[in-house]
């Protein structure tokens, strides 16, 4: 199975990284760019099979080292 | 003239061989290559392995010197600092790949210099990086600077080496090929110094550090589909870097050095596994023989031609002492590293390689190393320029304008203007051992050897205006300039090691450009007893047919044996006057006001002769500063250069924090005095009682020296030239690059 | 005073720190391996600067989870005095010793340069030594030293005296120009910039001499 | 309206990070990871309300800026 994980700044944390990306789009011309944010992916190679297994997994993976849950929210994907 | 058989002319094209080349390589083998020992050839008989171009003309360069325990031909030179201590360093360009790939081209660049130390025994001590860029207003030249400068940060800070100096010019030269020259300086015991000899027979040949992927495998490679199956995705020809790795493969390294296990060590640079292979093999007289299903690779299917080819980075090959395999074994386990047991030395002198139980490449050792191509291409003697006489029309007040714009305009010059913005993203002072860095303004970086009381100048230089206008006096210069700065400090200057980056040798005039810069070069090595180490040559830097200027950067490195005994440039003290070292002809042409102000050959080709460089003056002169350092007569020394005497006097105040005034003169127009660029020169900053003894001595020794000013109050003064604060003109300096970054 | 220092693979300032250590203390200190699960009995633990495991994911996050580390939080819990420096501040955030985080610099570049700080507590364990000195001088060197914290957290820091050192002229974007803080108790430190390569006068200035004799005058 | 960019890595670039992170994982006692990639993600709110408009710019916005082409892909998904 493969776990996608998105984790993002919590709303209300500033994201410097976000900010500058809006604006040195707004340098280059793109005008349309009201904000950006970053926030990163990580894709697992997970050896179980079940879904429910994986999903409680990768949950306990994000609480002890994936993300830092004082500042950062993260989603779970889990596919086929 | 056999033609192809198995291979397309396209094919041995794309692999950067002439038809020439390739009949040789067929009568060499006597028979067709294959296509794994097609590329094997390919990377072997390339510029960047074989110097065919060059070999015969760096042989000339002084290369023997009585504190030089290993010249060029190793992974780095070595020079004896005493205490059975000794200094390991090399300067090489990274240029290609930081120009496609800014950042991970120069954090590899970094990446490999260090290996070339660390392969030695040394553990690093100090970075330092050579940049030049094209013109500022050139829309790639902000992009590629920052992650340029990102990528040596990202890297040498995290392996934990100092960055702690350099050099940065712009010059639309380079807008299509930026340089990125980066340099590397290790320390060793002298009795712990490994080399790459892979001596005795039968003896295993062990891989260490990262896994082998497909990476900076060749442009050429990618075209052709028949050893590629997946030829959705184009693959990548940059390497990424992976400093982590480097740091562990640092100490894991040192760690097994530490015992007798190593017979032979190299790291893999250019061209991997292949070149280290062979390279241990020649230099040890021997033959090798490597199972490539051992070799441990990042992805499924990687082909014999993939994995001798691929430039995967943080990976070194051994030759280790039979019996004592395990020893390695566990270091490296212990670290977290592959280690792999890949081969062995044999008596045959051939290279073979086997795959899946099929040999599928055995060909001699000799040909792909000391018997390669090694071409005496035409050259052209560069014509000399006229000499640009002064004229009252270089008044920068019959020009409309004032000494004080003059000074803003130069200070805010791309290549005067603070580097601040760019230095401060290096770490510079860890490892606790960084005396004087980039920080002070100082042309030399000093670093401490851990735990004594002496200490390594080291500094990196070359003008390009000179060398574009006279690749011999340019050449001569740029080691010159690297012993000056180092003088400055109070070291002994001991050696130097280049970074040569010329256009295409194919042109009779840039061969022509090469062969006098390595004159040059040698002339000035010879009479300062300054040899060459270690070096590299980069060529085909160009684009659209035209070359950037010629480039042999030097990097320096000198010996301070008493740490009492030094000196900074930020030390120069109020009330101290300033003595100028050095004679005065006022030399305007290819200087930075000519170019700045006067407006010649600001992006065209050069116009005028630069200043000549008289090397008994510089031997004269330089020692003199030396003694007079070591004999704590100064407070500070600067050697002038872009900009002449008043941009070093300004330097100077601004380092120190006080004031300067230079006086008024008669001898030359005033222009000239302030802002000619006369080599061999020094200024200096003495106490009062140090004004007559240091003046009187010079004059015994024939030397030109004169009261030129002095130190103290808050303004930048020149009497009947400029007048201002200093604050505002330190203001200026430190604007501009910060400025055009965010702009 | 026995001491140690912990090393982790990408460590790469644990020897200035050893260095510092020896020369206030006048002796070696234990380096103790990332691997091992247990300290050796001492009175100062230091969490030096470096990239732990090349500060893949978050700076210090994964060192924060070695065997060691889990050591170090049992003890500084029942009151061992550990301080860490840079990376070492990132770690012991993540490890939950100290609260918030360390994000990346404001500017989104690495930093180094001498930086001044204004000692906010002196009566720490780690600023006592200062006397009556309330600035200093001492290098910064990170990419990641973007101090955050939640409002409430930010305000008991403030009111408890939690804060020790701020910056004067905040290079990073920290709040409140937080440079270190240390935890209630008062035994575990964290802080950015680096006392450990300000301690020789070829340092350009030696004050971080004072943090370490306050540790051994704290513990004599 | 929004877009969203995943970059990525392409395949056979070294992704030190990933590696890591799978590693520290293993160590972590989650011994079903198999492998780890790290990519990321930006998020950027557009004043366009035209679907076609904002997918070609955001496109040419990851070829001038946001994706290091030489080494990353990227996807675009434009939202609402
Ligand atoms: N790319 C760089 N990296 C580090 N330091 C740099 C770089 N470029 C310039 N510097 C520093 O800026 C200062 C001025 O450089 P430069 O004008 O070349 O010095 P000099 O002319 O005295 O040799 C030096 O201290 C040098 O080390
Ligand atoms: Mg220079």
């Amino acid at each position: 199975m493969k776990a996608i994980i998105h984790i993002e700044l919590k709303p209300g944390v500033l994201d410097p990284q976000g900010r500058t990306i809006a604006r040195s789009l707004a340098h280059l011309g793109f005008g349309d760019v009201k904000g950006a944010r970053q926030g990163k992916t990580i894709e697992l190679d997970l050896n179980t099979e079940d879904k429910k297994i994986a999903q409680a997994q990768v949950k306990e993976m994000c609480e002890q080292l994936l993300a830092n849950t004082v500042i950062e929210n993260y989603h779970i994907k889990i596919t086929e | 003239m056999r033609a192809p058989d198995l291979f397309t002319s396209e094919t041995v094209a794309e692999h950067g061989l002439s038809e020439d080349e390739y009949a040789l390589i067929c009568e060499r083998l006597g028979r067709e290559p294959n296509l794994t020992e097609l590329g094997i050839f390919s990377v072997m008989w390339s510029e960047h392995c074989s110097y065919k171009s060059s070999r015969r003309h760096l042989k000339k360069l002084l290369t023997k010197g009585k504190r030089v325990i290993q010249g060029p031909g190793e992974n780095a030179g070595v020079i004896d600092i005493d205490d059975g201590d000794v200094i390991i360093f090399k300067m090489e360009s990274h240029n290609h790949p930081s120009y496609i790939e800014p950042y991970q081209g120069a954090a590899t660049g970094v990446g490999g210099i260090m290996r070339d130390v660390f392969t030695m025994g040394a553990r690093p001590i100090a970075n330092l990086n050579a940049l030049r860029f094209g013109d500022p207003d050139h829309p790639k030249t902000k992009s590629l600077l920052a992650g340029v400068v990102r990528g040596i940060g990202g890297y040498g800070n995290c392996v934990g080496v100092p960055t702690v100096g350099g050099e940065t010019n712009f010059h639309p030269g380079y807008n299509g090929n930026i340089l990125v020259n980066a340099m590397c300086v290790g320390h060793a015991k002298a009795d712990k110094v490994f080399y790459s000899a892979a001596k005795g027979v039968g003896n295993p040949v062990f891989y260490v550090g990262s896994k082998t992927g497909r990476d900076g495998i060749h442009g050429a490679t990618m075209a052709s589909a028949e050893f590629d199956d997946d030829s959705d995705a184009k693959r990548p020809t940059v390497q990424v870097g992976d400093p982590f790795t480097e740091k562990l493969l640092i100490e894991a390294c040192l760690e097994l050095m530490a015992t007798d296990v190593i017979i032979a060590i190299q790291d893999m640079g250019a061209a991997g596994l292949t070149s280290s292979s062979i390279e241990m093999a020649d230099k040890g007289g021997v033959g090798i023989k490597i199972n490539l299903d051992k070799v441990p690779q990042r992805e499924p299917g990687m082909t014999p031609y993939e994995m001798m080819l691929s430039e995967s980075q943080e990976r070194m090959l051994m030759v280790l002492t039979p019996g004592k395999e395990n020893i390695a074994v566990k270091i490296f386990e212990k670290w977290d590293l592959d280690v792999a047991n890949i081969g062995k030395t044999t008596d045959t002198g051939r290279l073979v390689l086997t795959h899946k139980r099929k040999t599928v490449c055995d060909i001699p050792i000799a040909p792909l190393a000391d018997d390669a191509p090694n071409l005496n291409r035409p050259y052209k003697k560069p014509k000399k320029l006229p000499v640009l006489d002064h004229d009252p029309m270089f008044d920068p007040i019959k020009r409309g304008s004032d000494y004080n714009s003059v000074i803003k305009t130069l200070l805010a010059h791309p290549n005067i203007a603070s580097k601040r913005w760019i230095w401060e993203q290096y770490d510079r002072t860890v490892m606790g051992d960084t005396i004087d860095s980039s920080q002070s303004g100082g042309g030399a970086a000093i670093v401490r050897i851990h735990g004594q009381n002496k200490a390594v100048a080291i500094a990196t230089d070359c003008t390009p205006r000179y060398c574009a206008a006279d690749p011999f006096e340019g050449g001569k210069q740029a080691v010159v300039e690297t012993w000056r700065n180092l003088i400055c400090t109070g070291a002994m200057p001991i050696a130097i090691t280049d970074c040569l980056n010329f256009g295409n040798p194919e042109r009779a005039d840039i061969m022509g450009q090469f062969v006098y810069a390595i004159k040059g070069i040698d002339a000035a090595c010879r009479a300062l007893d300054y040899p060459v180490v270690s070096g590299n040559v980069s060529l085909y830097n160009e684009t659209n047919q035209k070359a950037i200027p010629p480039t042999p950067a030097i990097g320096g490195v000198g010996l301070i044996s008493d740490l009492q005994k030094m000196h900074t440039i930020a030390g120069a003290k109020d009330g101290h006057t300033l003595i100028l070292i050095g004679a005065t002809k006022g030399w305007l042409g290819a200087s930075l006001y000519a170019q700045a102000i006067l407006g010649y050959a600001a992006d065209k080709d050069p116009a005028h002769a630069p200043p000549p460089v008289d090397l008994n003056a510089e031997k004269a002169n330089g020692n003199y500063i030396r003694k007079l350092i070591n004999n704590r007569r100064l407070s500070a020394a600067h050697d002038l250069s872009d900009g002449g005497l008043a941009l070093a006097a300004i330097e100077m105040a601004f380092s120190c924090g006080h004031g300067i005034k230079l006086y008024q003169q008669s001898e030359i127009p005033l222009y000239a005095w302030l802002f000619g660029e006369d080599q061999a020169r020094y200024l200096i900053a003495v106490d009062e009682f140090s004004i007559n003894p240091v003046i009187s001595t010079a004059k015994s020794l024939g030397i030109t020296a004169k009261k030129v000013g002095e130190i103290g109050g808050t303004r930048l003064i020149a009497e009947g030239a400029f007048d201002m604060s200093l604050k505002d003109a330190h203001m200026i300096y430190e604007s501009w690059l910060p400025d055009y970054m965010a702009s | 005073m026995e001491t140690a220092v912990i090393v982790f693979p990408a460590s790469n300032c644990e020897r200035d720190a050893c260095v510092a250590l020896e020369r206030v203390t006048g002796k070696k200190p234990h380096r103790v391996w990332h691997g091992d699960t247990e300290l050796p009995k001492v009175d100062f633990v230091i969490i030096p600067g470096g990239f732990s495991y090349g500060d893949y994911l978050r700076s210090g996050a994964i060192a924060a989870r070695s065997p060691i580390v889990q050591d170090i939080v049992k003890k500084a819990k029942t009151g061992l005095p550990v301080a860490g420096f840079c990376n070492g501040f990132q770690i012991l955030t993540e490890a939950g010793l100290l609260p918030g985080v360390l994000m990346r610099n404001k500017g989104l570049r690495f930093i180094c340069k001498p930086q001044t700080l204004k000692i906010t507590n002196s009566r720490s364990m780690f600023t006592k030594a200062y006397g009556d000195k309330r600035e200093i001088t001492v290098p910064i060197a990170h990419f990641d030293g973007n101090y955050f914290a939640d409002k409430p957290t930010l305000e008991k820091l403030e009111s408890s005296g939690q804060i020790v050192f701020k910056y004067v002229g905040n290079p990073n974007g920290s709040a409140h120009d937080i440079a270190g803080i240390c935890n209630e108790a008062g035994n575990v430190l964290g802080m950015m910039p680096h006392p450990e390569r300000a301690i020789d006068p070829l340092h350009g200035g030696t004050d971080g001499t004072a943090f370490f004799k306050s540790i051994l005058e704290a513990r004599a």
